[in-house]
């Protein structure tokens, strides 16, 4: 297998060097890459969008069409692990003996035979592979979350003049319930956000975005088309691109802050949502 | 020669009679009078349409039906011309008489599954008269297939080891000869020509390199399995697992003559009679075809499972049918097309009689029925007429096939083919006689049954009474067939 | 030959990407460790992102961002050569988003594949499949 | 609403899963009738587009209003309008009649089922309907994610073989990501008509013949043709019947369609064939294909296995018929993606079916299966027939034009593959049937003998499954109408 991989990779290394002969040099500004379609974008965004960010305009509205199946695509990543790994309560065989933490004093009590606590709490449930998180870790992440998530809003609501948008906001966002997960645990974390409430964030960023299309549709213009929002929201057609992708963009932080979540739920725990990591 | 031609549902309606009973047959499974009444119907039915185009044909007329133009060029198409009019003729009327066999046959017998055997009995019809009609060599290319998909449960009928053998061998011969040669043959023809419509001087003149065309026509020649030319012929004996009345209508009549009637039709229609004998082709045909006929009687000879006898003989009698086409002789042809429905009532008449043997005693072998006659006294007398028939003697029809066929020797110059036929007329006697002999003129020591009459169900008799009569009648009477087959010879060669 | 070194020179970014993404096929293709060949395939879609990023640089260009973008003179002339070509940016965005997807699809897989055979060696579970 | 229809045709399966996604959340029974009436729009309007095609020629639809090459736009011409209904009736008729598998298999995550299922036929349609380069790898990932996603469930080693088929495919997309960077290198754009326009005073380009070659390979890793068809068997076979009842019929065939898109439209039949002396070598190896994909096949003592093959050695009779060079190959390429995901989509259903009812598809699982199961059979006996290449029925007269593409290219050698791909179809249906219809064997032959009746599939299940097995029929039938009506013009007139 390794010398076969070896050839392989040593005929494919070969044709694209042999190709790359006939590429423009670095940074060419002569190149056709440079100088076919990206003048138009780079000399009219801000006239046709008024978004000063011509990636972001370029991403939600040129090509908003790829964008909306990229959110799709972070969509069904999620719904695939969730889909392969989640092992439902019917299926997950519960350990024999349960165990039962006191926040405070750290007493933990074992129950056997599938006896439960009645909620509380001042109780929580481990383990039994348990290691206490670290108390410096823990209180600095908590700290520490309020501002990531304002800055994922901020990165999420400055897209339009600033690199940033929904992918990244919301990546920031996720990652703010995930460094949470991993500072405490997992069950912390999916009290906080329940599965259920992740899926249906999921899909909704997604159809956040996707009715806006539509909603452009219904509004006798082609799908995608935000200058038919400017009916609704009195603003001339230009302008109301520039929301239209304010709107798709939201959706996109939505979909990609509940995707992260969970697919980090679903590996980090194999799909049995215990402890995590 | 430019035909004139009407456009007519009737040849497709001919088709469909028995593809739509079948329906009907799987519904009333259930209940079997029902059922066979219905098998019944649609035999008769579909002879009816056979018969009301008769006259139209015999004015010089085709019927012409174009189902689904599916390639440019090339349609699903049926066209009613004499030579297949007189095999859809011989085939549907005799499917009347197979079906009240059948019913005799498979409720004495205690068959199961009669409803499989009933439906798929009737999709074979449905394709047999399909080739008949066929107007190009696509559709008698579905229709072939048609027929050896639908008889493919029939000859398995019994479901157990030898018949899985035996179904083994059928295919791989039947359908491995037609996709692998004819399949082939039928593109590269269609390379060629740009068409596949069957012509009265074929369309392949002058298209293809000389051993291209006779590569071709060896293809469609051996192909055509089911015309049993050898060595492409060991699937007919092993069908005979098969239920009698499968071996009598398809292994006697349908399947069989489909195979001849497609070899027929693609040396005319194809190839085309000038075109043959320009490039001498028809003189290995013949040679093939002769060697098949005194092989067959040959193995014939040495036979004792009475069916299996009766295969053999089928091997050797439709090379006769071949022999006749590739004579390239008005006589000849005329000859080999008559012998399609003069050897298929003998032979049918021979099946039915071993079938009826077979359900009336329980024996297949021939040295188990020395002095049957007594005991099946009109089994055997339609025996012996049937026999007399394939050997080609007066009172009986097979007799004017075969004097046509002599005739076409002489006509075509071709001496040693004159001393095949009548060598092999001897051997069809040296095959049947002794065994006709033996079960009426045996000493009575020898005899195996009581000399008391007992035959076989009455739905089992009947039939073979009347195709052994329609024998006999056929060498006084040979209209329509004769006719017909003049008809379409007239067309191919003008004469 | 200085010809040679100059295309060499001048199209660098091309030489990185084809080596980083044969490492990239060559760990698919030769590794018998399942995680390893995952780490092999999201080198060979990094490879091709940089190839990308790297079409869209333009000598003397900032990133597509245009400056005083709202404010009192937002309607400047705006000249195509001062910024770099925002289409690559874009296309690799999404090319990101689908190897994060694709990454964590197969991580997915391999937890499941992980709890089947309890190795995550490629010979050891064929070794067990054949034994079964 | 009908100059809507190319939007319709992607977003609403898109929309109707992201609904289904949160129904699973709330009430799974709403699942089910949203897909159906999501993929019943969507076949609604592949017809409607079809038949505007026919009526007017193309269609260009501007996405976000923006004209293409700035934006994105789709393309229906006469080569997408025609696969387009086939891949949404096929996924329509495949959803329908496994409603009764996914709750037997999946009774917990019957919503994310159908999402996946949703969301890949979104990415199929959105492959075959998209003008632009880009946009369908995007779409090519979403399909290949869905997928993997919707083969890992099955049986045991599903996982690993669908981890193998990720590896290749992603090397797959990626490579074609790759050539569509390289043709975006040297023309700057994006759009397959826009390159199209821009590509032909490059064809001497190394990069552009470089270009063409790593689109190729990746779509052929995609499609798995010969020898780089090792994934599919195993990812097929061990998947759950609903998914690879959907996969196994369209994931191959659509990549077939995004090949003959690059050959045709973005590139010229020119360049592939002239300019790029290796259309006989491809040929030959569609030749390989054809005969391992038989011969392993053969190997095989496992219905649902041998199918897969048999899907490996379709895949070459469409490469090898789309690079004949002639015609009658691209015609019959193009027909056999119609016929052979009909056919696949059939025999697939009756493994669906089989294993529904008897828990299993290894050769000895199917004894007596024509008693217990009439109408499945007499389904799987049709597409078995297509398969073999016995008119009436579709696979018969594709496999015509294939051949006679082949002769009038001179290429005898993969007519004879053609030839004896359908002999050995023969053997390996009837093997198959023999051990429906013989075994077991009784004690003693004939007479009333066979016990057990009658324990056929749902009727939900077996209605779809016969509708299929008559579209083969009338597909057939009505072949001369969809070559001379369509496929004729969905070739460019440069090629004879």
């Amino acid at each position: 297998m390794k010398i076969i991989g070896l050839i392989i990779t040593v005929v494919t290394g070969a044709l694209l060097f042999y190709a790359a002969g006939d590429f423009p040099a670095w940074s060419d500004p002569a190149s056709p890459a440079s100088t076919y379609l990206s003048p138009h974008f780079i000399e009219k965004t801000m006239e046709e969008t008024s978004v000063p960010n011509i990636v972001t305009a370029v991403l939600a509205d040129y090509r908003s069409f790829d964008t909306m199946f990229e959110t799709a695509v972070i969509f069904s990543a999620g719904v695939v692990c969730f889909f392969l790994l989640r092992i439902s309560r019917r299926e997950d065989e519960e350990p024999e003996t349960r165990y039962y933490r006191h926040v405070l004093t750290g007493v933990t009590i074992q129950l056997k035979e599938g006896h439960k606590m009645p909620p509380s709490a001042d109780f929580e449930r481990i383990d039994s592979m348990w290691t206490p998180p670290d108390l410096i870790i823990k209180t600095g992440c908590r700290l520490l979350i309020p501002f990531v998530q304002l800055f994922g809003l901020y990165v999420i609501a400055h897209g339009h003049h600033s690199p940033g948008g929904g992918f990244q906001g919301g990546v920031i966002l996720g990652a703010s319930v995930i460094l949470l997960a991993i500072s405490h645990d997992l069950r912390t974390a999916v009290r906080r956000m329940s599965e259920k409430l992740i899926g249906i964030l999921c899909a909704a960023g997604v159809l956040i975005y996707a009715c806006t299309g539509a909603l452009c549709l219904l509004l006798k213009l082609n799908f995608l088309d935000y200058s038919a929002l400017a009916g609704i929201l009195h603003v001339d057609p230009i302008t109301a691109r520039s929301h239209g992708i304010l709107m798709v963009e939201i959706g996109v932080g939505i979909a990609v802050l509940a995707t992260m979540i969970w697919i980090y739920n679903n590996i980090s725990s194999a799909g049995r949502y215990r402890q995590g990591l | 020669m430019n035909m004139e031609t009407i456009i007519s549902i009737k040849p497709l309606l001919a088709v469909l009679v028995s593809l739509l009973v079948v329906p009907i047959l799987v519904l009333s499974g259930k209940r079997p009078n029902v059922r066979e009444a219905c098998t019944f119907l649609a035999a008769g039915i579909k002879f009816l349409i056979v018969l009301s185009m008769v006259p139209v044909i015999l004015n010089g007329t085709q019927i012409v039906y174009t189902i689904a133009e599916v390639i440019p060029g090339v349609a699903i198409k049926l066209r009613v011309d004499s030579f297949g009019m007189l095999f859809a003729l011989v085939s549907s009327s005799l499917w009347i008489v197979t079906s009240a066999y059948s019913i005799g046959y498979m409720r004495k017998l205690k068959e199961h599954s009669q409803t499989r055997y009933f439906c798929f009995f009737a999709l074979a019809l449905s394709a047999t008269i399909g080739v008949a009609f066929s107007a190009n060599l696509l559709t008698l290319y579905l229709f072939y297939e048609m027929l050896s998909f639908a008889t493919y449960p029939l000859v398995t009928h019994h479901q157990d080891h030898e018949a899985r053998s035996s179904g083994r061998k059928y295919l791989l011969y039947i359908v491995g000869t037609s996709i692998g040669f004819v399949l082939p043959a039928m593109l590269i023809s269609y390379s060629l020509a740009g068409t596949l419509d069957f012509s009265s001087q074929g369309f392949l003149a002058g298209t293809g390199s000389k051993p291209l065309i006779g590569l071709l026509c060896f293809m469609f020649l051996f192909g055509f399995a089911k015309a049993a030319i050898m060595p492409f012929h060991s699937w007919l004996p092993a069908a005979m697992v098969a239920p009698t009345p499968v071996s009598a209508l398809l292994h006697a009549v349908a399947v069989v003559k489909v195979g001849v009637f497609c070899v027929a039709r693609v040396l005319t229609g194809v190839f085309g009679t000038d075109l043959l004998f320009s490039l001498n082709l028809n003189v290995p045909i013949i040679y093939i075809a002769s060697f098949t006929i005194m092989a067959g009687s040959l193995i014939a000879l040495s036979q004792d499972n009475l069916k299996r006898l009766l295969a053999f003989s089928t091997i050797a009698q439709l090379s006769y049918i071949v022999l006749g086409i590739g004579l390239l002789s008005p006589k000849g042809m005329t000859g080999g097309m008559l012998h399609i429905a003069m050897h298929a009532f003998g032979k049918i008449t021979l099946f039915f009689c071993a079938g009826a043997i077979f359900v009336a005693t329980g024996k297949k072998n021939i040295s188990e029925m020395i002095g049957i006659g007594r005991r099946m006294p009109v089994t055997m007398a339609a025996f012996f007429i049937g026999s007399l028939s394939i050997i080609g003697m007066p009172p009986c029809g097979g007799f004017i096939s075969k004097w046509y066929l002599v005739l076409g020797t002489l006509e075509a110059h071709q001496l040693p083919i004159l001393f095949v036929l009548l060598t092999s007329s001897l051997l069809n006697a040296a095959y049947f006689m002794p065994f006709v002999y033996k079960a009426f003129f045996c000493r009575p020591e020898d005899a195996m049954f009581e000399s008391r009459v007992q035959e076989a169900p009455a739905f089992c008799v009947v039939p073979l009474v009347i195709t052994a009569l329609i024998s006999v009648i056929l060498l006084f009477y040979p209209q329509p067939f004769l006719r017909l087959a003049k008809m379409m010879v007239q067309s191919i060669t003008g004469v | 030959m200085t010809d040679l070194i100059s295309m060499v020179v001048a199209k660098y970014n091309y030489w990185i990407y084809i080596t980083l993404m044969m490492i990239g096929l060559y760990a698919i293709i030769a590794k018998n460790n399942l995680v390893k060949k995952i780490v092999g395939m999201n080198i060979f879609q990094t490879a091709i992102i940089l190839f990308y990023v790297s079409i869209g640089v333009k000598k003397g260009a900032t990133i597509p961002i245009l400056e005083h973008g709202h404010g009192p003179d937002a309607h400047h002339v705006v000249h195509a050569v001062d910024y770099i070509n925002p289409l690559p940016h874009v296309l690799m965005l999404t090319a990101i988003v689908v190897g994060v997807a694709t990454l964590g699809v197969a991580l997915a897989l391999a937890i499941r594949v992980y709890n089947n055979y309890n190795t995550l060696e490629e010979d050891e579970i064929l070794a067990q499949i054949r034994e079964k | 609403m009908s100059e809507q229809y190319p939007a319709l045709l992607v977003v609403v399966p898109l929309l109707s899963a992201l609904v289904v996604s949160i129904a699973g959340w709330i009430n799974k029974r709403l699942c089910f009738p949203i897909a159906v009436a999501a993929l019943g729009v969507a076949a609604w309007s592949a017809v409607g587009l079809l038949l505007r095609v026919l009526d007017e020629g193309v269609i260009v639809y501007k996405l976000g209003g923006w004209s293409p090459p700035m934006g994105i736009a789709y393309y229906i011409d006469y080569l997408n309008g025609l696969v387009l209904p086939v891949v949404s009736i096929v996924a329509l008729l495949n959803l329908i009649a496994n409603k009764k598998g996914i709750e037997q298999q999946f009774p917990d995550k019957i919503g994310p089922f159908y999402t996946l299922y949703l969301l890949m036929v979104t990415g199929l349609l959105g492959i075959v309907v998209t003008g632009d380069a880009f946009n369908l790898y995007v779409l090519l990932e979403i399909a290949a994610l869905t997928g993997y996603g919707l083969l890992a469930m099955g049986e045991e080693r599903a996982p690993l073989a669908t981890l193998n088929y990720l590896y290749m495919g992603t090397i797959g997309a990626c490579f074609y990501l790759l050539g569509v960077g390289y043709l975006y290198i040297v023309t700057g754009s994006l759009n397959m008509v826009d390159i199209a326009r821009l590509l032909p005073p490059l064809y001497q380009s190394k990069a552009v013949m470089a270009a063409f070659i790593i689109c190729m390979v990746g779509v052929w890793l995609k499609m798995a043709f010969f020898p780089l068809h090792a994934w599919l068997p195993n990812a097929y076979t061990y998947a759950n019947s609903a998914a690879s009842s959907l996969i196994a019929p369209l994931v191959t065939k659509v990549m077939i369609y995004v090949m003959i898109r690059l050959m045709l439209t973005v590139f010229t039949p020119e360049f592939a064939f002239t300019t790029l002396a290796v259309s006989n070598a491809i040929v030959w190896l569609a030749v390989i294909a054809i005969v391992m994909g038989a011969v392993l096949a053969l190997a095989e003592r496992n219905l649902k296995k041998m199918l897969t093959y048999i899907v490996v050695a379709e895949v070459g009779y469409m490469v090898g018929g789309a690079w004949l060079g002639n015609r009658d190959g691209m015609t019959g390429a193009i027909l056999h993606i119609v016929n052979d995901a009909l056919m696949t989509l059939c025999v697939f259903m009756v493994v669906g079916n089989i294993v529904y009812k008897v828990k299993g598809y290894a050769f000895e699982d199917l004894q007596g299966l024509f008693r217990k199961m009439p109408f499945t059979m007499g389904a799987l006996v049709i597409g078995a027939m297509s398969i073999i290449g016995v008119p009436p029925t579709c696979g018969f007269f594709s496999k015509w034009y294939l051949i006679v593409g082949a002769i009038s290219a001179g290429h005898y050698g993969f007519m004879a593959a053609l030839i004896f791909s359908s002999l050995v179809s023969v053997v390996l249906f009837f093997r198959v049937f023999e051990i429906c219809f013989y075994e077991p064997f009784a004690d003693h032959h004939g007479h009333d003998n066979h016990p057990g009746g009658m324990d056929e599939a749902p009727v939900s299940m077996v209605v779809p499954l016969l509708i299929v097995a008559v579209i083969l029929i009338v597909v057939g039938l009505y072949t001369g109408d969809i070559v001379n009506h369509v496929i004729q013009f969905a070739i460019p007139e440069t090629m004879v």
